[in-house]
């Protein structure tokens, strides 16, 4: 039964593989943004791994369970708790990011990275 | 009085979402900011030192193996969070201050950011459980976001966004790296890693403790700047407002020391550790100063000064003795004090120009001597010159590096406090002392009070702590010398 | 073999997401991604995190990403 | 006197980092020394290496002091590899992230 973990493992290591290509190669910055949240989504299903119990039950004490056999065969629930905090944090991450983008765009009116977000100091002009 | 010690988070955090609130009255929200502010400063010096468990869960006695389990969040509160809890409260308070008087109609969302951002770097500096700072740790992104975006500078949100970009590939692999932590552990309080670690419970040679200590090490690395972080946060210093920018690398130095005293805690007995460290702190101190040399915006050339300042302080703890780690973080406490006087200084001038450029200042010796004095003393100061309180600091520091059996890093210490001098001079020579250009007109502009009381007051703890290192260092050094 | 399907799913409509020459279609695949991947965390034994997942990824992720097409560009280029 | 005449036309060069606008003589001396304590400290940086083996630290510094003054004016160069593109960040983020988890993971017990 350890082959659940080991694919979901190697998913979450594609996920963050894909974030970090698409954080170097991608030019559009909605698809580069789209790309970065994949790292996020990969770090999740991570964390909620360690929490996996092969053969388990979900972490909730139903009534007329045993508690003992509950605390033997339940999956960690700490890991669960700390992912729904990551998710949230991820999501207003991610419309912030929206939001400056659509304030840029009405400025530059083009979604390139290298132009909407290149270097800045050269661009203030001298003028005497 | 222990009951104080979550206040120092909750009053913060419930200031932010009540002005927020609040703001369509200006007066009340004013009055209220200024009461709240007031407090910041002085909860820390009244709370007594001690533990605060979260919901009441006692730390807990596995009678199997003798070893205590703490299933709470637990804030702890000694001397060196007094100390900084205080000085980030302090200036908190200073930086509110400008903010109220400069504008007549005061903004709630700018208020909500510059409390958000207090109460994430309280929280996260009294904490002890790694993901608990790890989740400040993201809110205090979004506050420095905030902060930087809401200023009037041009390309502000270009820079904002590049941070959070920068951002979002930082902090999930930091909680990558807590993930791994928690999968050789089972918990997230740092105390319990600790023990764990120093109990031979977790193999340290095992290639999954090592490269939970890279991702965390990099996800520190974006939070304090070091290279390769250190253009956008000099970047993000220069494009927030002058005030904004004293309170921004407050932020940086604080969750900087926060989470490398965590690592410490927790990778002390790899050798690898101490080595990362002080090689990043290096790279940090000769390409900041380098690139200030360079520079013409002097808020850019502060910001890629503080960067390099920041070195120092990494060297300090990288070094891993007791008398270096005090001396690292008595540096950390000056570098906030004395960055965040010299950007409320420059930050004046820019006020009374509407000027950044060197090339186009001159002459201001004549028309704000306070503001000219005060910063040639702050950044004296940042030089390591004597009597003041950088010198106490970067002298520990050459002390340390000497009796540590590193030479070379000493005077690689002081070669980079001659070329910060070297900076500051010529930054100081362009702007006030070089003739007047014809076209800089000056009349009729003052540079405000309040910015010059927050520089007053800002001067007499730098003095106080330069004649009197001891207020500081003693508490510091016995601090750590309970974590080694 | 339920979690290699959703596996397959996740990374192929993540890649798909990305190749997208239009972006509107870029966001449903980001929320078809997430909905996988909440399939995944139910598979995984935290309905809790699935629900949130179902709630924050598969349906506010993709409207946030829409209306910020729709107030720029639709097509990359 | 070949020297001389590099260090004049890395004076010369400095002129492209300051434009537009006119370089003033504090911008280019400041850069000057910008330059020289670039070389003196990443040379005296490199003598750390005598912890691990003295051989190798005078090698070291030998080829690099060479490299680094053959190759004047390096600041420029330094300049334009730290812009504030996005780009660029973000390529030596990610190149600092491999570099890091690659040595810790392989080479973290070796110190």
């Amino acid at each position: 039964m350890i082959m659940v973990q080991i694919v979901i493992l190697m998913t979450s290591a594609a996920l963050i593989v894909i974030g970090l290509y698409s954080a170097i190669f991608i030019d559009n910055i909605i698809k580069k943004i789209i790309g970065i949240s994949f790292i996020e989504e990969g770090v999740n299903l991570f964390i909620v791994t360690l929490g996996y119990k092969a053969g388990g039950v979900v972490p909730i004490l139903m009534p007329g369970m045993d508690p003992a056999w509950f605390a033997a065969n339940a999956a960690a629930p700490l890991p669960f708790g700390l992912v729904l905090t990551s998710i949230v944090i991820g999501a207003s991450t991610l419309a912030v990011m929206l939001a400056l983008v659509m304030v840029l765009y009405r400025r530059y009116h083009t979604l390139s990275t290298k132009v909407m977000l290149a270097d800045t100091s050269k661009r203030e002009e001298y003028d005497e | 009085m222990n009951e104080l010690i979550p206040l120092m988070v909750i009053v913060p955090l419930i200031a932010a979402l009540l002005i927020s609130t609040i703001s369509r009255f200006n007066t009340v929200t004013k009055v209220f900011t200024f009461v709240v502010a007031l407090c910041l400063p002085l909860i820390p010096i009244l709370s007594n030192y001690g533990l605060h468990y979260f919901g009441g869960y006692e730390p807990m006695l596995d009678t199997v193996s003798g070893v205590i389990y703490h299933p709470a969040i637990t804030y702890s509160f000694t001397f060196l969070q007094q100390i900084f809890i205080g000085a980030v409260g302090l200036l908190t308070f200073l930086v509110v201050f400008i903010y109220l008087t400069k504008y007549k109609k005061v903004s709630g969302p700018y208020l909500f950011l510059l409390f958000l951002g207090t109460a994430a770097v309280t929280a996260m500096m009294l904490t002890d459980d790694i993901f608990h700072m790890f989740v400040f740790f993201e809110i205090l992104a979004l506050a420095q976001v905030g902060i930087v975006a809401a200023s009037s500078i041009d390309y502000s949100y270009e820079m904002a966004l590049k941070y959070m970009v920068l951002g979002s590939i930082g902090s999930p692999i930091m909680l990558l790296g807590i993930g791994f932590l928690l999968a050789l552990t089972g918990s997230v309080n740092v105390t319990d890693i600790a023990v764990a670690v120093h109990n031979g419970l977790v193999d340290v040679t095992s290639p999954v403790f090592l490269l939970s200590l890279a991702l965390i090490f990099f996800g520190w690395l974006y939070a304090s700047g070091l290279p390769p972080f250190h253009t956008i946060k000099s970047g993000i210093y220069s494009k927030a407002e002058p005030h904004g920018a004293a309170l921004l690398q407050s932020f940086t130095v604080i969750s900087m020391i926060s989470i490398v005293m965590i690592m410490f805690r927790i990778y002390a007995s790899l050798p690898i550790f101490e080595v990362l460290i002080v090689f990043f702190s290096i790279l940090a101190m000769i390409l900041g100063v380098s690139l200030a040399l360079t520079q013409t915006d002097f808020r850019r050339m502060i910001g890629f000064l503080a960067v390099g300042e920041l070195g120092f302080i990494g060297l300090g703890i990288g070094l891993g003795t007791n008398f270096s780690i005090t001396a690292g973080l008595f540096q950390a406490l000056n570098e906030i004090i004395i960055t965040a006087l010299l950007f409320i200084g420059f930050g004046a001038i820019v006020n009374a120009t509407n000027e950044v450029d060197t090339r186009k200042l001159g002459g201001l010796l004549a028309y704000h001597p306070k503001v000219a004095i005060m910063l040639l003393i702050a950044g004296l100061a940042m030089a390591g010159v004597p009597p003041l309180s950088g010198f106490q600091s970067k002298l520990m520091l050459v002390q340390a590096s000497l009796s540590c059996g590193f030479p070379e890093i000493s005077i690689l210490a002081i070669m980079v406090s001659i070329a910060t001098f070297v900076v500051f001079v010529k930054t100081y020579y362009t702007m006030f002392l070089k003739p007047k250009p014809n076209d800089l007109n000056l009349e009729g502009k003052e540079v405000p009070k309040a910015m010059i009381f927050a520089m007053a007051v800002l001067l007499i703890i730098v003095v106080l702590l330069g004649i009197f290192p001891d207020m500081a260092t003693g508490g510091i050094s016995n601090f750590v010398g309970g974590i080694l | 073999m339920l979690e290699i399907i959703l596996s397959i799913i996740i990374v192929l409509s993540a890649i798909l997401a990305l190749i997208q020459k239009d972006l509107l279609k870029a966001a449903i695949l980001t929320g078809f991604s997430a909905a996988a991947l909440a399939a995944l965390f139910q598979v995984l034994l935290a309905p809790d995190v699935a629900l949130t997942q179902a709630i924050v990824g598969a349906a506010i992720v993709p409207v946030f990403i829409a209306l910020a097409v729709k107030k720029t560009q639709r097509s990359d280029g | 006197m070949k020297l001389y005449d590099q260090i004049f036309n890395v004076v010369k060069q400095f002129r492209k980092l300051f434009s537009p606008g006119p370089v003033t003589n504090a911008d280019v001396s400041g850069s000057i020394t910008a330059e020289i304590f670039l070389i003196v400290s990443l040379v005296l940086s490199a003598i750390l290496l005598r912890h691990v083996s003295i051989l190798l630290a005078g090698l070291v510094t030998l080829i690099l002091a060479i490299v680094l003054i053959s190759n004047i004016p390096l600041i420029p160069k330094f300049k334009i590899e730290q812009e504030d593109s996005l780009e660029k960040m973000l390529f030596y983020a990610v190149v600092t992230l491999a570099l890091i988890a690659t040595f810790m993971y392989w080479g973290g017990n070796l110190v």
